[in-house]
């Protein structure tokens, strides 16, 4: 029979990144499965008081497999759960608790995105020894869209990444306060580029991609987040995408296919969470592009290394969730130029 | 095309939007070259017909003729292109321009695109000049006198070159000298070959400065003569269909208590109207004292002093002996102090309230009003039928908004309020500025029944018929001093008045 | 204190200040004309934001910025006059009528982007265009100076230009004096002939042209996409300057010069370290100060002065 | 006062009328790009009433937003235009969770306490300007509007460094003890106690309003301060009496929504639901007896919208363009000041006076 899928975005499609990676991930389900998969992309908004009812509205119909994301979204989409026991559903980026079998009906699937930033603080580091102009500047740059620990633990997974290549390295951190201003993110970015950042690590949505504007203006350069962020300026400006070093990518559109597939087979692990990494293809790195032109060879191979660590364990890249504001502003003490 | 009426009214009416019909069939001539008055009483629909005749309402039914030509009304340019100017009933200049921008407000002389000021300065004095009306050209508006204010109104409607000019009551806040020097300048205007428009509810004026008038009652015309062929009884009666019969004070000497003792009081302020200086005055319980003088010549700081809106910078205030000097406002309420104020709107009463809410307005611990913290409706309702029935005020119902009622009715109401209870000083500032003669009666007779129940009564007025008819003594300000204490007898008159009120004489 | 004047006169500091004031001295400017008209533009915030759309979408349909500026001045300016009719045809109350248009344009450009680029987020799709920084050839030339005065963005220059022109505009010109009159008294206004409607009407396109060049300041100056919402409340900001400003041109290009600095103070001191909740506060804790000391004084004089 | 109330409740009536059409004006060309518009028109009108979980929907969107529109009618009638409530509203929130968070309540003075403090400390965004306004003259409506933004960045400081769960991922505060939840009502809804608080504060309002002495001289003072000092009313006294009762309702409003749908304190941003309230106080002309069904209104038209954008392919934005519209229409004198309309409002209060 023909499976429903229903995505809730709680928030808006066209993100550049976390979302539309979300919306991608369906795309991809649909195309694979075809006629035997129904699928509906249901945007919630981005006000959490319109969520607990959106969920109870779509769990009373027919739709076999809710999915929902954000950590925000998760103790609604347990409360709801609850309530219908027959119904399946997909928590991405946040867990529950499911100890003593709670929440048997959905599964949990979580992102290692300091595992994939600390490839981009390898990439960053090395760049900033060879491959940029010597005159760009000294220091690394990270701009997050809000002091808040998903973007803080790109942080503190690149600010590891960058010291295992020079441990004394510098970064000059900002958080815009906000995901749309662009015109604050191009002016922090040049605040940053002046006082000697030479590549910065933008985890800030739209406001981020001002700092974009603000390298290629000055002839600095960035790190993009989410999604291969080269590609988006490659077609409509490309002084823009010359200066896009790579991008971090956390691809929640992989973690979905991943998913379904399991699903379809019988086997997703359903009241139960699941982190997924480097090892799953759910994070990481883009090496096309801009990364092929300008990493050297010394830093391709640490990343590849690196890579390989990770997965087998060997490397444990630290994370922000669970760290309190203190022990974030130490590590970000530690770096200020 | 010289010939014949420059303005014929020919079965005029006008509703309003709301519903109320101003104008029904009102049919006149007005002779070019003639000084035309216009009496009614208020809300007659003489504003109605002028704003009309000036293009600013459309009439909803019947015609106008300008040198004998059916006229399109209420275009934009309609006054501009017959020649109309028309100085109205409530001021309209903008406060924070210059005197020579609001006179060429609206027709500004222009080089290229910016305005030539050069020019228009020009145009103002030359103005100022040929029509015998000084005024500084660069002065703020705002910061002039009401009488200089006056003049800008007339040379802003004289600007354009104009033939016919409609004032709309004029005189209503301008002391009787500047009314005399008002009317010259308008005889002047009149010899100039200029036809003139004029409201008034006086008929003294009128008769000083007019050849016809024209009566409108309840919005119909009742007759138009010349004013040769008849008396001021006849007049009264076709503004009022009926005769008035006019309360006077019976004056009486007595030996009551002072209630109201002021001690070389002086006040220091940089508006005039706002300082006063040495002034000493007493007021006994029964007796009403007018002051007279020019608008802004201290009253009005005289009473911000005496209903504790203001300190005196030096000099002591004695109400039944106790020293009022420093009290604040609530302390002199609650003293015993009444006003009325002559700003009904802005200090009398909230326009966008109840009546019942206006009338109750300030008896804060009035038991037989409240309960604990809560009002009784009910009493209240009752209270403020009483009042409305009292001072018969034409008023739908007491939960109606006060803007609701004209103002003459909202003046009774406020004054029903003021004089509840027995007040032991009573500030009335323009009491029957703009009410009608039967509601001014009204109004007069509880003033001096307030005094008769022993109430010192401070009376400041600009019009000195209603002074002289109810004031025991005659103090008359001028720059911010008492240049005149005069007892009221039989034979003082406003022309007596009049030097003391510009300064000319002193006495006291 | 020499050092502090050397900080100010770092050109790279004067160009922040200068960024980051043009929107807000474009904007404010706009809603300086239509509070002296007497109608405050409170829909300013969605004013900004549509100009800032249109100048995207028509210059990346165009190939042509200059048609994209053009095309958000006259959409500011028709926004501008829609308020006007609203208010004078239909009226209604004007800061309702800026709170329903700001509610619009938050909801009508996020369709429109939508609409034309398949896509809620930003317009990273289109090519539109970019407006041109301007080098003056004499300026730059001098030493300290001229990187100081030289090589910023077209419509900084604009916006700085814009300051005696509408100052010469409200004081010396026939509109203006419309303007001011019909904004100080409308009745005494419309019974020397000029129509309060009118002139609110024509005050209010301008303001929304102002609007219009902010915003296109934004997603054609700053960055080169339009993203949603990305006016982030200058709109109102810039209403806070306008008020700041009491009433003049030149005050308000006082204003948003020291909101200007206030900003670029809260970017730096960002970057030294300071916890960025607290740097987000100083925008906007300069203007309440400065309005609050401001009122203080001018009461106190007025004590004095009675 | 009867007479009144049926007069305005009449008006009201004839304003949803017209919201109606310009429902319709705006949603039948949206309806007819459908294959269904009858559908369309169905779940946006008819949609709300349809179950009691969608009912419920509107009562608890309508608590915050009669709490702040009480609180906006208080402030406007005292004759500021002070735009704090937002502020407190957010401040309120933050307040009672930090109530919750930091101190050890328990049993049954917790839920209050916590409200209590909501609404002292959320009140702050309202006196504030309301202060620097009676006391300076300095503008109240750009204090507020600028001071909103400083109260919420302190507050997300606040949040970030004191209240923040180090092991939540997001920015929120550690979860809020169930002694200091708001009870359900419903079964099946969310609805919680606090939707009583708020139709009990809006009558209180009322009749705090309309009968009682202060607020009477609270209503001389907004309407003519002239009047006030030539009263000798204490004006200064009775403003700031009506900003803190306002950013008290306000911050209490934040506090009740916090502790009522939310387990943890989430907000980095404005909440905005004090510019509903302002909107809400604007649709009920000032009244708090109206501010209950304008409140109720809006958060009916809230959830329509929602079913639309939910069930059918309608973008949610139309909500925003619909609530413009409506917002425009509703104040639209062109529409409320026509004499046919005065007409009938007279009518009826006519005939009221002759029974
Ligand atoms: N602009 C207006 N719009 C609506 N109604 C008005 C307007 N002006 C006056 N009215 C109504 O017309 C009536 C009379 O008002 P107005 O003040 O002109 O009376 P009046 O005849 O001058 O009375 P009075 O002699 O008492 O001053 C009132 O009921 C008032 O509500
Ligand atoms: N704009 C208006 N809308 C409705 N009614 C009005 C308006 N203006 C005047 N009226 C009413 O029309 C009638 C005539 O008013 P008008 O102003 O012409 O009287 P008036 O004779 O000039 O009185 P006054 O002596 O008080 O100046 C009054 O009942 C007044 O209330
Ligand atoms: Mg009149
Ligand atoms: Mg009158």
């Amino acid at each position: 029979a023909q499976d429903k899928v229903l995505l809730l975005i709680n928030g808006a499609l066209g993100d550049k990144s976390f979302f539309d990676s979300a919306n991608k991930g369906i795309e991809e389900i649909k195309a694979k499965y075809g006629d035997d998969v129904e699928t509906k992309v249901l945007e919630i908004g981005d006000d959490p008081t319109g969520w607990e009812p959106a969920l109870l509205e779509v769990s009373e119909q027919d739709w076999d497999l809710i999915i929902g994301g954000t950590f925000s979204l998760s103790e609604t989409l347990g409360t709801v759960a609850e309530q219908y026991p027959d119904k399946k559903y997909i928590l991405f980026d946040a867990s529950l608790p499911f100890e003593g079998g709670a929440y048997p009906n959905v599964y949990a699937v979580q992102y290692k995105q300091n595992e994939g930033s600390y490839l981009g603080g390898i990439l960053a580091a090395g760049l900033l020894k060879s491959g940029l102009p010597a005159d760009a500047g000294t220091a690394l740059g990270f701009l997050g869209g809000m002091d808040i620990p998903v973007i803080n633990d790109f942080l503190v997974g690149y600010i590891a990444g960058a010291q295992s290549v020079t441990p004394d390295v510098k970064v000059s951190v900002a958080y815009a306060g906000s995901f749309t201003d662009a015109a604050k993110g191009k002016e922090l970015g040049l605040a940053q580029y002046r006082s000697g950042v030479a590549l910065g690590f933008i985890a800030a949505s739209q406001a981020g991609l001002g700092q974009a504007a603000a390298a290629k203006e000055t002839g600095k350069f960035v790190l993009g987040v989410d999604s291969d962020q080269e590609a988006i300026f490659a077609e409509s400006d490309p002084a823009i995408a010359s200066q896009v070093v790579s991008s971090v990518l956390k691809n929640v559109d992989v973690s979905l296919v991943r998913a379904y597939d399991l699903y379809k087979e019988g086997k997703l692990p359903f009241g139960s969470a699941e982190t997924v990494g480097l090892a799953e293809g759910a994070v990481g790195i883009v090496e096309t592009g801009n990364y092929e032109k300008l990493a050297s060879a010394e830093t391709k191979a640490a990343i590849a290394d690196a890579k390989a660590k990770i997965a087998a364990g060997e490397i444990v890249v630290p994370t922000a969730f669970g760290m309190d504001t203190a022990a974030i502003s130490a590590i970000r003490d530690a770096v200020r130029p | 095309m010289a010939e014949g009426p420059i303005v014929s009214f020919r079965q005029v009416g006008k509703t309003y939007p709301n519903g109320t019909v101003a104008l029904t069939d009102a049919s006149f001539d007005i002779r070019r070259g003639s000084i035309h008055a216009i009496c009614g009483e208020n809300g007659a629909g003489k504003s109605t017909l002028m704003k009309i005749l000036f293009g600013l309402e459309s009439p909803s039914a019947g015609q106008v003729f300008i040198d004998g030509a059916a006229a399109d009304t209420a275009t934009p340019d309609f006054a501009g292109k017959h020649g109309i100017g028309m100085v109205h009933q409530h001021f309209s200049l903008v406060p924070i321009l210059t005197v020579t921008e609001n006179i060429i407000l609206g027709h500004e002389p222009r080089s290229s695109i910016f305005i030539d000021r050069t020019k228009a300065r020009r145009q103002v004095v030359e103005l100022s000049e040929r029509f015998d009306l000084a005024v500084d050209p660069d002065a703020r508006t705002d910061t002039l006198s009401v009488a200089a204010q006056q003049k800008v109104e007339i040379l802003k409607a004289l600007s354009r070159d104009t033939r016919l000019l409609i004032l709309d009551e004029p005189t209503a806040v301008l002391s009787p000298p500047e009314i005399e020097e008002l009317f010259n300048r308008l005889r002047d205007l009149r010899a100039a070959g200029m036809t003139i428009l004029f409201i008034s509810h006086k008929l003294h004026e009128v008769r000083a400065l007019a050849e016809t008038v024209t009566v409108l009652r309840a919005g119909k015309v009742v007759g138009t003569t010349p004013l040769a062929e008849v008396d001021d009884a006849e007049i009264t009666r076709m503004v009022m269909g009926r005769d008035v019969d006019v309360p006077r004070r019976q004056r009486q000497t007595t030996s009551a208590p002072v209630v109201l003792e002021l001690a070389k009081v002086s006040t220091r302020s940089h508006d005039p109207a706002d300082r006063i200086e040495d002034i000493s005055l007493s007021i006994r319980a029964d007796e009403i004292v007018g002051i007279a003088g020019v608008d802004g010549s201290g009253q009005r700081g005289l009473v911000s002093v005496l209903s504790g809106l203001m300190h005196p910078a030096s000099g002591s205030i004695r109400l039944s002996g106790a020293d009022m000097s420093r009290a604040a406002a609530p302390a002199w309420r609650k003293a015993g102090l009444a006003y009325l104020p002559a700003d009904r709107y802005a200090q009398g009463g909230t326009a966008s309230l109840s009546l019942a809410d206006n009338a109750i307005a300030g008896t804060d611990g009035d038991k037989a009003l409240q309960w604990g913290p809560f009002l009784r409706r009910g009493a209240i309702r009752q209270r403020v039928q009483q009042m409305i029935a009292d001072y018969a005020v034409r008023a739908g119902g007491t939960g109606e908004r006060l803007d609701s009622l004209s103002g003459g009715n909202a003046q009774k109401l406020i004054a029903a309020r003021e004089l509840a209870g027995s007040p032991k000083l009573l500030i009335a500032d323009q009491p029957t500025r703009g009410v009608d003669v039967a509601a001014a009666a009204l109004l007069h007779g509880r003033i001096d029944q307030a005094a008769r129940n022993g109430a010192a009564v401070l009376l400041i007025t600009a019009d000195l018929d209603e002074l002289l008819r109810l004031a025991d003594r005659v103090l008359v300000l001028f720059n911010g001093r008492i240049v005149a204490d005069l007892a009221n007898h039989a034979g003082l008159t406003p022309a007596a008045l009049g030097p003391y009120m510009l300064g000319l004489e002193k006495a006291s | 204190m020499i050092e502090f004047f050397q900080a100010i006169a770092d050109p790279a500091v004067v160009a922040t200040v200068l960024r980051v004031m043009t929107p807000l001295l474009l904007a404010a400017l706009g809603v300086l004309i239509s509070d002296r008209a007497g109608v405050l533009n409170i829909g300013m915030e969605g004013i900004m934001l549509s100009g800032a759309l249109i100048g995207v979408l028509v210059s990346a349909a165009t190939a042509n910025p200059f048609l994209g500026l053009f095309a958000a001045l006259i959409g500011g300016g028709m926004l501008g006059a829609l308020m006007a009719l609203f208010i004078n045809g239909l009226g209604t109350q004007f800061i309702i009528t800026g709170i329903a248009l700001n509610m619009a344009a938050l909801a009508a450009t996020t369709l429109g982007l939508f609409l034309a680029t398949g896509d809620k987020g930003m317009s990273g799709a289109l090519q539109s265009g970019v407006l041109p920084n301007i080098d003056i050839p004499l300026l730059g030339g001098i030493p300290v100076l001229g990187p100081l005065l030289s090589g910023h963005h077209m419509l900084t220059y604009v916006a700085i230009l814009a300051v005696p022109t509408v100052a010469i505009m409200l004081a010396r010109t026939p509109f203006g004096l419309h303007i001011r009159a019909v904004g100080s008294d409308p009745k005494a206004a419309a019974a020397a002939g000029v129509s309060r409607n009118r002139v609110q009407f024509h005050a209010l396109t301008l303001s929304g042209v102002f609007g219009g060049a902010a915003g296109a300041y934004l997603s054609m100056g700053y960055v080169s996409w339009f993203a949603q919402n990305m006016t982030a409340g200058r709109g109102f900001i810039a209403l806070a300057a306008e008020v700041m400003g009491m009433g003049t041109a030149w005050g308000t290009f006082a204003a948003a010069a020291v909101l200007g600095i206030a900003e670029t103070v809260a970017i730096t001191m960002q970057t030294k370290g300071l916890p960025n909740e607290l740097m987000q506060m100083i925008p906007y804790i300069v203007p309440a100060v400065m309005l609050t000391v401001y009122a203080a004084r001018r009461q106190a004089k007025a004590r004095s002065n009675s | 006062m009867t007479r009144s109330i049926l007069a305005g409740l009449t008006e009201f009536a004839l304003t949803a009328l017209v919201i109606v059409l310009v429902i319709l004006a705006v949603l039948v060309p949206v309806a007819l790009s459908q294959p269904d518009p009858f559908e369309v028109l169905r779940l946006f009108v008819l949609g709300p009433f349809g179950t009691i979980r969608h009912m419920g929907n509107i009562l608890e969107a309508a608590t915050p937003a009669m709490m702040t529109g009480l609180a906006a009618t208080i402030i406007f009638r005292a004759g500021m235009f002070n735009l704090g409530v937002e502020g407190s509203f957010f401040l309120g929130g933050l307040a009672a969770a930090a109530t919750a968070v930091l101190l050890p309540l328990t049993g049954f003075v917790a839920t209050p306490a916590a409200i209590l403090v909501g609404a002292l400390v959320g009140s702050l965004a309202c006196i504030v300007p309301g202060y620097l306004r009676v006391r300076f003259g300095a503008s109240e409506m750009v204090n507020s509007l600028v001071l909103n933004f400083a109260f919420l960045f302190a507050g997300v400081y606040f949040l970030n460094y004191v209240l923040r769960d180090p092991n939540a991922g997001a920015l929120m505060s550690y979860k809020l003890p169930a002694d200091f939840t708001l009870d359900r009502l419903l079964q099946g809804t969310r609805l919680h106690t606090g939707v009583i608080i708020a139709f009990v504060a809006c009558i209180l309002g009322g009749i705090w309003l309309y009968g009682t002495r202060s607020g009477l001289n609270v209503r001389i003072v907004g309407s003519s301060p002239g009047f006030a000092s030539h009263l000798g009313l204490a004006s200064s006294k009775l403003l700031m009496q009506a900003q803190v009762a306002g950013g008290l309702i306000a911050g209490m409003a934040g506090a009740i929504e916090v502790l009522g749908l939310y387990s943890r304190f989430s907000w980095t941003a404005l909440p905005g639901l004090g510019w509903t309230g302002i909107t809400v106080a604007i649709l009920a002309r000032e009244n708090p007896f109206l501010v209950i069904p304008a409140a109720l209104f809006l958060a009916y038209l809230q959830v329509g919208g929602d079913m639309l954008a939910r069930n059918l392919d309608v973008p949610s934005e139309i909500v925003g363009l619909v609530t413009a519209a409506i917002l425009l229409a509703v104040t639209a004198a062109a529409i409320f000041r026509h004499p046919a309309f005065l007409r009938l409002i007279r009518d009826i209060k006519g005939q009221e006076r002759g029974a």
